[in-house]
């Protein structure tokens, strides 16, 4: 196979799935799977105004190329894409977007989620709660259930 | 030297980067907490709980506090990420 | 959480997964994950003219709605789709796409993968290969890892 | 009883589909692959290796040969399968 294809980005605009998926296919006949992930802005009580997304510039980027290059030693990928947002999300919008694609289905699925994994612990973004009801916002706790998420990998 | 906090440290130390001469003393990560913590409340506050602060030098994780700093352009101080 | 809304197509024409999911979380804040999986015809050697997919109308859906139907049993999940085509597909063209949105990862990137694995082995499609060089297509045989995939599941 | 065929046993059998009134004496899917092989060269060519014909009763896949057919009224037949 090829060398992969490694492409991240940080950025606030949205991204549209379809358009990368069409990217990094685009005129290759031996990527048989493609496996996306979306991460959604929740807001289940209805009190959150936005989210903000605050990222370290330069190793967000750094990082997540690092995950991504120890995900294509594992796994034979053709292209693995990291895309996050940073700064203000609305509830019910995409905060985050993976996409693994490979010859078969495994690789890609195994890919996507080892990738979505360790960006979550690793990556430089830090996550505020601004609710309605309040001018001040929080920031969010790091999860103990995303560190344990990481067991699955040893 | 140039060090960056983000997310309430940087709310805390009330600024997000520093260009700063560091004392000859000041050899590894431990030595530049306990350095921060001279500097005023607002460093002692969110070094608190050394513990949980992540450093990176120049922008690759540090875990280590008996990391050297030799060399080193850009330490930036954190708390645990919450992306994704 | 509410019923998982379950969706089940079998065209011909292609999909547009950002519309798809973009349908599937709009107007919901208690989904934060979703995971796609797209197939897509491989042709590797260049040999390869056209996929024709052949199904059997009415199992066809309802065996991909029984497949769904355990995956909502088995993880809190959203919402599932899938959309499979029949027809003349050609090389690097869409052949499958499934869908699953959760409020966590794990639950959305296990559905989607579930789902896959069971449609693979029991979803009453057939796939015929017809070849540049030669009017006489020919079966794909059915493949052991196919088989042993589902071991995971148990 | 409706019988569909699909696939390469499709191409054999030379139609997908046929209207039959089966004798009293299929009471099985084992009996009707049975009488099946007797109704010409077509039927005994893709009945060579039963094993790998499955079966769909009413568009559920019916795994054991010794499953009745009685109340059902629409048989499949088709190779593995190989969607996705």
């Amino acid at each position: 196979m090829a060398e992969p294809v490694i492409k991240i980005q940080v950025q606030h605009a949205d991204f549209d799935l379809n358009d990368e998926i069409r990217q990094l296919t685009a005129g290759r006949h031996d990527i048989g799977a493609v496996v996306s992930f979306s991460g959604l802005c929740r807001d289940e009580d209805g009190t959150l105004a936005a989210l903000e997304l605050e990222h370290y510039p330069g190793m967000a980027e750094a990082e997540i190329r690092r995950i991504a290059e120890q995900a294509c030693k594992r796994w034979p990928l053709a292209a693995l894409v990291a895309i996050h947002r940073h700064g203000k999300i609305l509830p019910g919008e995409n905060i985050v977007a993976v996409i693994a694609a490979s010859k078969h289905r495994q690789a890609a699925f195994d890919g996507a989620n080892y990738l979505m994994d360790f960006l979550k612990t690793r990556a430089p973004f830090w996550k505020k709660e601004h609710p309605k009801s309040n001018t001040e916002g929080e920031w969010v706790s790091a999860s103990d259930s995303d560190d344990s998420a990481l067991n699955k990998w040893d | 030297m140039k060090i960056l906090y983000f997310a309430w440290i940087k709310e805390r130390v009330g600024f997000g980067e520093e260009d700063i001469d560091l004392p000859a003393e000041v050899k590894t990560i431990d030595n530049l907490f306990t350095w921060l913590r001279g500097r005023g409340e607002e460093f002692e506050a969110f070094l608190e709980q050394p513990d949980i602060i992540r450093v990176a030098l120049d922008q690759v994780h540090a875990p280590e506090r008996d990391t050297s700093l030799a060399g080193v352009r850009e330490i930036a101080l954190f708390p645990p990420m919450t992306g994704g």
